[in-house]
């Protein structure tokens, strides 16, 4: 239809930003980068995402929904690339740009994918906490969980740089908690409790690190390594009292910008890169208020 | 046409007196122009076909319902009740028709219930609650014990409690809407010597039932109603029960004494043998004939509804054989039973006899809809309306549509819902437990006519009821039980109300 | 007998006039749920231009396929005086064995999709096993299946999605058009077959009497000799083959079986039974109303997205509208 | 009268003996329950060294605490018949009101905490209402509440955690200790002192005998002069109270008020409340009950996870054990 020409009551370029989630603080930090750079280059955004990243159909139900009402541009983060195929398509057909974001979309559809990699942002992880631990002992995973991409991303990168590099390391099975802090604490407890020789711990996202942070704290043992992954305040809190060594970040805030600042290149029919590396980043107490990384952080 | 109710006691008002009331439901004008008139210190008997307006009127009375038209007054003055809570203040207290009390709470919780003893109006005296209840139920002289759960009593019990909770209000007038429905001989003795003792110069009972022979032990006046009418009010003492009858049904009713003749060359349908169950039975044995009324009567408690359920598979049997047609069965569950053709009308049509919220054709087609109204599974819409039509036509039940909510019919009507269920089953042996409960005399003698008319067609009928008089008028044989035993197996001419009586209270101390 | 039948034909009589109005009315009834669904679809018509248009209201259609499909089945279970919490992680779980059967095991697609749903049987059965035999409350054994079925759609898949590439006949289930340049997804037209069936079963059927039946007095039923273990049985079986075909519907529609998936769109089953009028105790129900409940869903999730409300404020309304819609339907109800 | 009132006493003399062991055997059938928790205990204590000690067991009775004092609330809730799905989501809410009056608004704690508990009693006021007064079904009411409670959530907090970072003595009402020496955590203490609360106010007070009351038989409670609506508002409201109770424990414990989290809260609190004995049909259910079936639920979890259960299995093995829990709890009671 004529969708694409009917888009809203003024004249600003209209960009729908369909995430992997939206009440995580990695995403609302993506959501503020996106809503920085659109400020500053004049255009109308929403950002959507389902409750949680096992939701797949709810993703496509929202793909779905903003491509009905007319976008200039589309920003997606695929929950499933294949999933998401059809809608692709019907994006092309309708002459509506898209670009991707966070992680890769296996289609050609998309002008440009502003992510990182994940994997080997977890094997950033992983080489710090096997510097910290000296190569052997213990190590403890929690993860959000075992089906998404991020989820999976973090973990496998993780698993694979230790099983590559550090034959000392001896990961325990993964423990899954929802990304809910509480519920990823009683994991970490009963995980220190199985195992009181337990040398490191690692968080996969922002809710499990900190998770693990509590469940260290509240089970009172010293001398564990805890390594995360994003940031938040209060990682930023831990890694600045030493509770842990440090996380890796993904520069959230940056992808958010990137991704706007490319939509709007693509409906200015601009030329784009095929990939725009957002990078990731590795920050503890040493280099946290450096100025290079302190505006990657969100509180 | 009311003769004496135009002119009200110059001198002293009446205790309650209802005037012009009217109350509609949706296709039913259930009371039009409605009037009585409770003196004090009297036992004023309400009485009427099923569905004449009995409960109506009293829903009215207590603030269940609102009248259309109409106005009560109390001591002469106007009585207006918004809800339950306001009748109870103002000193009316009912015991409704249908069962309302809680049943996960005991018997003392469902008496006092919203007027709890209580510290500082929150926290519960709980000892002080049971021993106002055995206090009460003491004086009351009723075979309860308060700590029990109501969910687990019998029928009668239930009905006790009732009673108990609705004397236990300081009330000026008490309503009973078919207290003894539930009750037999004896325990109807107790109640009225009960209600004797409530009544004083400045209280009144209005009391309904549809068991005619005892209002005149019980009654000052008995005020007759029909299809909604006001009709007449009668003195008791110069008014037969003929006369009652004749004005409630609009006709005379013939009723003959006596059971029917059965040859004694009929071979046995069903034969039990030590029958017991954990609870209360203790090797139960009887045989009943093809084309045979067997009564089972006997005091509450007896055990002839455990009998019943036992057989039919709904409690489980601890010890015994059923023989059906000479071959032994093993029934499990009622579809067992019905599968052998066995059907079992229960005592308490509320909680297991009927779907309140589903239409009447649904009840009346639920037993046999898989064996006659279904074809590869797809209802027979159709046939099932017709036969519920037909049902509704013989059995005369009141209703505007076999569509209906069957929780809008009268208690007796939904009764007779009960029974059509049963007779569409066409079983060869039903068992029949207080079918005439709430049942009005004029419906009564056309369910005695359908009992002996399904006997003749050879169909072999256990009666359990509570109705002495109607245990005798019916059954060809009669089973008198006491304490879970078989006391007494007696023919139709043997049987009288003493020897039935001595059997059903025969006890059997340090047995158990 | 002759006098009383005179009267009683009188009775019999008189109510006659107001029972068609009764029945018209309940017709209008069921319109004015549809007529809330209107007003809404309505207001979105109006408050948004790129709402109502072809291309969007088939959005909400197939939208509404999965939730449909799963609110059909929890309708029985439901009538019956039961719940069904299994539904969602069963559908994933049977999404998973579309997948096992299908990509892993080669099965032809028909022979796949028929295993499916005879599995998605399969767990609705050991629901009605564990309630009716083990008499386990409803509540129970759908929980313990719904923590179960989540968790064996993880072992079974290895918890990874399994794709569909090599079948791409199946996407076709889906999203698929056999109406020819319609552009009408097939699992719209599959739900429209399905929910008639649903509808003769409970309506024509024995089976839909007597689930009626128990759910308004399972004591009363039992004992009017009516084998209500095994209904109970066979009601829940039949959820479990709506959560089957459910599970067919999403692996199509996305291309793979989703292992971690499911959970909730159980709740948002019930709440479409429950807003299209069907009584949570039982013995009240129908399946036009469940549709109706779980397209008024899909229409405020739509709505609400096409004019970019804040997602925070989406909830908060639909929780509103929520609520409004019930209350109107049942304050309706009350005075009609 | 005296003949039939002899036969009677003897009647009513019949049922004395059975009665106390009848309550004899009510004490042991709840120690059984307790039994059962026991027979997990015991297994995971044999399976795994790490299981019993005082480490192990502080971290499941804290693990206890949140879904412990939802269930609490809710237990009344089902007593009378109704049901809570808004328990999770409000909770997060109050965890975001808890930041915004004590962070945000900078008021002392005591303070800032007891109108955290109020507000949680407001969300519950409004379910309360729209049950009581609106008639909607309570499943759908709270739904609704879980929806926009959810919502709100975002909207106050702009969807970022509310740290307590200022305040640090708010965290000790979880994890503090107030036993010197000990490492209890307060957090236990504080359920153990509602829930005795709670359990006073079930058995001991109107409000808990309305409450079986009304579920029980809402038309006879009503018939004898019961407020019933009142009472059911004020149950609602009771129930939002320990929301907000909840509220604070899980933020103080966190030490930050997280507004994206609560669903699924509510599945497990109403899970405890059943697996403890509490009829979802309403009218029976015990305090000691829910807590004995909330402690089930981390004892299985803990155990779960100190044993390296793959996580996958962990809830298979789950729904199996409580399926059988319940199951055996069910026909103890049917022989007993
Ligand atoms: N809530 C209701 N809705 C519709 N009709 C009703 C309702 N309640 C009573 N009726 C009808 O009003 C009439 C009078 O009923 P009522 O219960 O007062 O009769 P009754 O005299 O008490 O009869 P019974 O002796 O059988 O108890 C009946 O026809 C009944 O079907
Ligand atoms: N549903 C029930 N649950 C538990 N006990 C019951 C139940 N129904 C009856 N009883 C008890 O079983 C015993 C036998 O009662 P039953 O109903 O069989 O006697 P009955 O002779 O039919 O007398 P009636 O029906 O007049 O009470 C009684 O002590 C009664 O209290
Ligand atoms: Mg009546
Ligand atoms: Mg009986």
């Amino acid at each position: 239809g004529n969708a694409g020409e009917s888009a809203g009551g003024d004249d600003k370029p209209y960009i729908a930003i369909v995430s992997k989630g939206f009440q995580h603080q990695f995403w609302q930090a993506v959501k503020r980068g996106a809503e920085q750079e659109a400020a500053k280059q004049g255009a109308r955004i929403t950002f959507e995402g389902p409750a949680t990243e096992a939701e797949v159909e709810a993703q496509i139900n929202m793909l779905t929904n903003k491509l009905n009402a007319g976008p200039d541009a589309i920003g997606f983060a695929a929950l499933d690339s294949r999933a998401a195929a059809p809608l692709l398509q019907q994006a092309k057909a309708k002459n509506i740009p898209v670009i991707a974001f966070d992680s890769g979309v296996e289609s050609d559809i998309p002008l440009t994918t502003a992510a990182t990699d994940s994997k080997a942002a977890a094997a950033e992880a992983a080489k710090r906490m096997s510097e910290a631990l000296g190569g052997k002992g213990k190590v403890a995973m929690v993860v959000h969980d075992q089906t998404s991409l991020t989820g999976t991303q973090r973990r496998d990168g993780f698993i694979e740089w230790m099983k590559q590099n550090a034959p000392g390391i001896q990961l325990l099975p993964v423990q899954y908690g929802g990304g809910d802090q509480a519920k990823s604490a009683d994991i970490t407890k009963s995980i220190i409790t199985a195992n009181p020789d337990i040398k490191g711990i690692y968080g996969a996202n922002e809710g499990s690190a900190i998770g693990v942070v509590k469940g260290v704290e509240e089970s009172r043992k010293k001398g564990i390594t805890i390594v995360g992954f994003d940031s938040g305040k209060a990682q930023i809190d831990a890694v600045k009292n030493g509770t842990m060594l440090g996380a890796v970040t993904q520069n959230p805030i940056g992808i958010g910008q990137q991704t706007v600042a490319a939509a709007m290149k693509a409906i200015k029919k601009e030329k784009l890169p095929k990939t725009i590396d957002t990078g990731f980043y590795w920050y503890d107490k040493n280099n946290i208020d450096d100025p290079k990384i302190a505006p990657l952080l969100y509180e | 046409m009311p003769l004496d109710a135009q002119a009200p006691d110059s001198g002293r008002r009446a205790l309650l007196e209802a005037w012009g009331v009217v109350k509609n439901f949706p296709g039913v004008k259930a009371l039009q122009d409605m009037h009585l008139e409770l003196r004090h210190g009297e036992v004023l008997a309400l009485v009427g076909e099923n569905g004449a307006g009995k409960s109506t009127l009293m829903k009215l009375l207590t603030g269940v319902y609102s009248p259309d038209e109409g106005q009560f007054l109390l001591h002469g003055e106007p009585l207006e009740v918004s809800g339950p809570r306001q009748a109870l203040e103002r000193g009316i207290s009912i015991i409704h028709q249908e069962f309302n009390l809680v049943p996960d709470l005991t018997i003392a919780q469902n008496i006092f219930l919203g007027r709890e003893p209580r510290y500082g109006g929150l926290l519960l005296r709980e000892g002080e609650l049971n021993a106002r209840a055995q206090e009460l139920i003491d004086s009351l002289q009723l075979p309860l014990d308060p700590r029990q759960v109501v969910g687990t009593l019998s029928v009668a019990r239930q009905q006790m409690v009732e009673i108990a909770k609705a004397l236990s209000f300081d009330a000026k007038v008490l309503i009973m809407d078919e207290p003894t429905a539930a009750l037999n001989d004896a325990e109807v003795r107790v109640l009225h010597e009960l209600i004797r003792r409530f009544v004083r110069p400045d209280t009144g009972v209005i009391y309904i039932s549809h068991r005619l022979e005892e209002l005149k032990a019980i009654a000052d006046r008995i005020t007759v109603i029909r299809d909604g009418r006001y009709i007449e009010t009668l003195d008791t003492p110069t008014t037969t029960v003929q006369d009652v009858i004749s004005r409630m049904v609009g006709r005379e009713l013939a009723g003959d004494a006596r059971p029917e003749n059965v040859r004694d060359d009929r071979h046995v349908m069903l034969s039990v043998r030590g029958m017991s169950t954990k609870a209360l039975l203790e090797d139960v044995g009887f045989d009943l004939m093809e084309g045979e009324i067997l009564g089972f009567a006997g005091l509450m408690g007896a055990g002839r509804t455990e009998v019943a359920r036992a057989l039919v598979g709904a409690d489980k049997m601890a010890s015994g054989s059923v023989t059906l047609r000479g071959r032994p069965v093993h029934i499990a569950s009622p579809a067992d039973a019905a599968k052998h053709r066995i059907g079992y009308l229960s005592e308490d049509r509320k909680q297991l006899g009927l779907l309140v919220e589903q239409a009447v054709e649904s009840n009346i087609g639920l037993s046999a809809l898989q064996e006659l109204f279904q074809t590869l599974g797809f209802v027979k819409d159709r046939a099932v309306r017709e036969t519920a039509e037909r049902y509704v036509g013989d059995l005369a039940i009141k209703t505007p549509s076999v569509a209906l909510t069957t929780k809008n019919l009268s208690g007796g009507n939904q009764q007779k819902v009960v029974i059509a269920k049963w007779l569409v089953k066409d079983c060869d042996v039903l068992i029949f437990d207080e079918p005439t409960r709430g049942i009005d005399v004029g419906a009564k003698e056309e369910i005695y006519q359908l009992l002996n008319e399904l006997a003749r067609r050879g169909k072999s009928i256990i009666m359990i009821s509570s109705e002495l008089p109607e245990v005798l008028r019916l059954s060809h044989r009669v089973v008198v039980m006491s304490e879970g035993r078989v006391t007494g197996v007696l023919s139709a001419a043997e049987a009288g109300e003493e020897n039935v009586m001595h059997l059903a209270t025969m006890r059997f101390i340090g047995d158990r | 007998m002759t006098t009383p039948s005179v009267t009683e034909q009188g009775q019999a009589g008189q109510p006659r006039p107001s029972l068609v109005p009764a029945r018209l009315r309940k017709r209008l009834q069921q319109f004015l749920a549809f007529g809330g669904l209107i007003v809404v679809f309505a207001f979105f018509s109006i408050a948004s231009p790129n709402f109502f248009n072809y291309g969007n209201v088939t959005s909400i259609l197939l939208a509404t396929v999965v939730i449909g499909t799963l609110a059909l089945g929890t309708t029985f279970v439901i009538i019956s005086g039961g719940i069904d919490l299994s539904v969602g992680t069963g559908m994933a779980l049977c999404a998973v064995m579309a997948g096992t059967f299908i990509t892993n095991l080669g099965m032809p697609v028909p022979l796949g999709v028929l295993l499916t749903v005879l599995f998605g049987g399969l767990i609705g059965l050991v629901n009605g096993l564990n309630v009716a035999l083990l008499k386990v409350p409803p509540f129970i054994a759908t929980l313990a299946m719904m923590l179960a079925a989540g968790g064996l759609a993880l072992v079974i898949s290895d918890s990874t999605p399994i794709y569909f590439s090599d079948t791409p006949g199946y996407v076709e289930i889906s999203i698929g058009s056999i109406i020819p340049g319609a552009d009408f997804p097939n699992s719209v037209l599959i739900l429209a077959a399905i929910a008639i069936i649903a509808g003769v079963l409970l309506s024509r059927t024995i089976l839909g009497r007597f689930a009626f039946s128990i759910g308004s007095n399972e004591e009363a039923t039992a004992l009017s000799g009516i084998k209500v273990r095994q209904w109970k049985i066979i009601i829940y079986t039949l959820a479990g083959l709506f959560t089957g075909i459910a599970g067919v519907m999403i692996s199509s529609r996305l291309g793979s079986a989703q292992p971690g998936t499911g959970l909730g769109y159980e709740l948002q089953a019930i709440a479409a039974v429950v807003i299209g009028g069907t009584s949570l105790s039982g013995g009240k129900g129908s399946i036009v109303g469940t549709l109706i409940g779980a397209l008024i869903i899909s229409v405020l999730n739509n709505g609400l997205q096409i004019m970019s409300i804040p997602q925070e404020w989406q909830n908060v309304i639909l929780g509103c509208v929520i609520v409004l819609a019930v209350y109107a339907d049942m304050a309706r109800q009350r005075t009609a």
